[in-house]
């Protein structure tokens, strides 16, 4: 295996409360599989998100930052 | 003190015997303004400049400077004891420092090594391993005010040793113990060439026009200056920006924050100004510099009244200017000064 | 045309017959600074005061920032002199509710169009310039050894070139005649320099060019749109932004003040005119702006009716880029 | 929907300044819409990876100052 291909990268995801996250709720009760690397953070609505929560997250040496709604 | 001839043609082999044992900066032409840079060659290395765009007090007390480090979790054996950042490992050179900044550098040792309790090991430890070679001033700028503020063009206090370009040739002033091995083997200064120092000198200080008055601001009342109405005039332009304290060469507050990643974090200080609102908003919300006025007030009133009081006549500022040439608004000090002392 | 002195002439006479009959509590203007191309904001209280009054190719700074600024409060009212951004900028006030339109009263002036001082003295590398005067469409340099005359054109600051609107937008009173709108540049040829480059190789560029900030906010001060009473620089809890010297703190300063004023911006300048350190901060700011446009069709501070553009959606906005 | 104003100017400067496309994703996923968001999962993940580690940005308090 390449090195490349270990790479696990750290990804904020930012999860809307009544859209995203729930369907990653449902992803869950319906035993989805997804890949581990993403890090979920609820936020009240994507109307909440703010660019310094993207900025913060690079910041602190996250790989990739995702927004959802 | 010894007085010495260094021919022009001489100066790399100065320059070469500083550099053995120290890292050496100079003032050079960095994007057509002239900047502290670590010094490669010779030419590189500016006689025809007024001052370097800002001051070389970051070379003892950086913007940003790391203390101590830490790890961040009990648990661990080194968990929560502070490891002090080592010391400057090599010994420095600042060669071709103007006097007003080497005069600024003497004020800040008075601030920051005070007596037991207050040494500042960071600025201490820096200082004591740099040597300030100067340059003494032959053609000052229109805003350079420094004879009215204990300095001078060609002033030696803060330096190792002082250079006078007498045209062809320079005048090696030897002022400390450091720099006596700099002087070994140089010829002796002829009475000609002191007396040729000594009127260049007449004729820097001569052409500096901007005087400032202190008599007055040292004999009013604190309370007086405090409340006269000039602030309110002073500050009505004022952005409340750090332009004139980061440029300034005695300007020396700074804030030490803790900054933390997981399990291992650092303590930091920073530069920080009194311009700022940040700067001395109390934890409970109150600042007690809540408006522009205090702010900007507190900065004049520092330099010119409380550092002079506590500090038997020691003014927080020499002259440089470069608050003059720089800030956005153009407050110019010497008009502030020179209405602190109506 | 008239020339900047006549226009001067004019700015005291309309000041002191404003301030004489009572109409306004201050004027807003500028003021001969003490070193060369720097002058001043002033306030001017009484007619007599009105007499330092000036006006020249050197007023670099944005007198509508005082208007929120000012710590007398905000019930008095004053008159500003005011060319095509700094009246944007005061549209753009009204409309974020900071001030209202009763209590200015505008002096409106075609701008010139200002002189970058480093500009000039990039011209006299190392030298001391100790005057600078106008001349008709030169400027003559005097200083320590060296007289010269520099043709104006040629030292304009970068964003009076593409300016949009050198004439007041709303106006009490206009001071000399109104002047063609614009310098003659585009805007759009200009913007968002690092476009062109590489994604790669961007990042390089935006540190090259603000490797030099010394972080003194003189950007953010000089600016009208930033007067947020906390700044999210100053925010301790939680940091947003640390106050260190780390690439990574310069650049989150940099990126989210250029953010915050998306859709706002009127070019003015003021921000590069007031750095110490001469960083062009505009490489920034004028590719939002672009951006602003092409997305949503808006030049801010153009007129009081329409809507800022992030404070309003349109169902079929670009959304390609979400998934 | 203000949010997707916002969005739009915000990747479009993060990506100005240097921070490569594929690091910043954004997705609308309705509740209901299981299978969209493992899709966008596994899509984001697909896409980061490819890029390897966050290289700017990053503030590291290791680096001595």
């Amino acid at each position: 295996m390449s090195e490349k291909a270990e790479f696990q990268p750290r990804i904020a995801a930012f999860l809307c409360n009544w859209c995203s996250y729930g369907a990653a709720d449902l992803a869950g009760v319906s035993r989805l599989q997804y890949p581990p690397n993403i890090h979920v953070i609820r936020i009240p609505c994507t109307g909440r998100m703010s660019p310094k929560f993207i900025l913060q997250a690079f910041r602190q040496g996250i790989d990739g930052v995702w927004v959802s709604g | 003190m010894a007085d010495k001839i260094l021919a022009k043609d001489k100066l790399g082999e100065f320059l070469g015997q500083l550099k053995k044992d120290r890292q050496v900066f100079g003032p050079q032409a960095v994007e057509g303004k002239a900047q502290w840079a670590p010094l490669q060659a010779e030419k590189d290395l500016l006689w025809e400049f007024s001052n370097t765009h800002l001051s070389p007090k970051d070379f003892f007390f950086p913007q940003t400077e790391c203390m101590m480090r830490f790890v961040n979790q009990a648990s661990d054996e080194q968990g929560m004891i502070m490891q002090a950042e080592p010391e400057l490992k090599q010994a420095r050179a600042l060669v071709n420092i103007r006097p007003c900044d080497a005069k600024a550098m003497q004020v800040l040792d008075l601030i920051f090594v005070q007596d037991q309790m207050t040494d500042d090991f960071y600025w201490r430890d820096k200082r004591d391993k740099t040597l300030l070679v100067g340059l003494a001033c032959n053609d000052p700028c229109p805003t350079c005010f420094c004879t009215s503020m204990n300095c001078g063009p060609h002033s030696s206090t803060g330096l190792d040793a002082l250079l006078v370009d007498l045209g062809d040739k320079l005048l090696l002033r030897t002022l400390t113990d450091k720099a006596q091995a700099l002087a070994e083997g140089l010829p002796e200064a002829a009475k000609a060439d002191l007396a040729q120092a000594a009127g260049l000198k007449k004729a820097a200080e001569e052409s500096i026009t901007s005087r400032v008055g202190m008599d007055q601001v040292n004999a009013r009342e604190v309370m007086d200056l405090y409340e006269a109405g000039l602030w309110d005039r002073v500050q009505e332009s004022c952005l409340n920006c750090g332009t004139c304290t980061y440029c300034c060469p005695t300007c020396h507050c700074f804030d030490i924050q803790d900054e933390v990643q997981g399990t291992i974090g650092r303590r930091v200080r920073n530069w920080d100004n009194c311009m700022s609102w940040l700067f001395t908003v109390h934890g409970t919300g109150h600042n007690p510099r809540g408006t522009k006025k205090d702010r900007v007030r507190q900065r004049f009133m520092h330099k010119f009244k409380y550092i002079p009081m506590k500090r038997g006549g020691e003014i927080g500022c020499v002259g440089c200017g470069r608050c003059v040439q720089l800030c956005p608004v153009n407050i110019d000090v010497r008009r502030v000064v020179n209405d602190m002392n109506a | 045309m008239s020339t900047t002195q006549e226009i001067a002439a004019q700015i005291r006479e309309a000041a002191k017959r404003l301030l004489s009959e009572g109409k306004v509590d201050c004027v807003i203007g500028f003021a001969q600074g003490t070193v060369p191309m720097r002058e001043y904001p002033y306030f001017a209280y009484t007619p007599e005061e009105a007499e330092n009054l000036t006006w020249s190719r050197f007023c670099c700074n944005n007198l509508s920032n005082f208007l929120v600024r000012r710590p007398k409060g905000q019930a008095d009212k004053v008159a500003i002199v005011a060319q095509g951004c700094v009246s944007r900028n005061i549209v753009g006030l009204i409309k974020e509710n900071q001030i209202t339109r009763e209590q200015v009263y505008i002096l409106g002036v075609a701008s010139p169009g200002m002189v970058d001082r480093n500009k000039v003295q990039a011209l006299f590398p190392l030298k001391t310039i100790t005057e600078v005067t106008e001349d008709g469409d030169e400027l003559i340099v005097k200083g320590l050894g060296f007289e010269e005359r520099v043709p104006t054109k040629k030292v304009l600051r970068q964003n009076c070139y593409t300016c949009v609107m050198r004439n007041p937008v709303i106006k009490d009173e206009m001071i000399g005649e109104e002047s063609a709108p614009t310098h003659g540049g585009n805007i759009d040829k200009v913007a968002a320099p690092w476009e062109k480059l590489a994604p790669e190789e961007r990042w390089a560029a935006f540190q090259e060019t603000f490797k030099d900030c010394i972080r003194c906010y003189a950007c953010r001060d000089a600016c009208p749109l930033c007067y947020c009473h906390v700044c999210f620089v100053d925010e301790a809890r939680p940091q947003w932004c640390g106050k260190t010297q780390d690439e990574a703190d310069v650049a989150t300063f940099h990126i989210l003040r250029a953010f915050h004023c998306a859709g706002r911006c009127t070019d003015c300048g003021a921000c590069e005119s007031a750095c110490p350190v001469g960083i062009k901060m505009r490489k920034l700011t004028s590719m939002i702006e672009k951006d602003i446009r092409e997305l949503y069709g808006y030049t801010p501070g153009m007129d009081l009716e329409s809507q800022p553009p992030l404070s309003v959606y349109k169902p079929n906005d670009p959304q390609e880029f979400i998934k | 929907m203000f949010a997707r104003r916002r969005f739009a100017v915000l990747k479009d400067l993060l990506e100005y300044v240097g921070i490569e496309p594929g690091r910043l994703h954004f997705s609308w996923i309705s509740s209901a819409e299981a299978a969209k968001f493992q899709e966008t999962v596994l899509a984001v993940t697909e896409a980061v990876k490819a890029l390897g580690p966050a290289k700017h940005m990053i503030k590291d308090i290791r680096k001595v100052a």
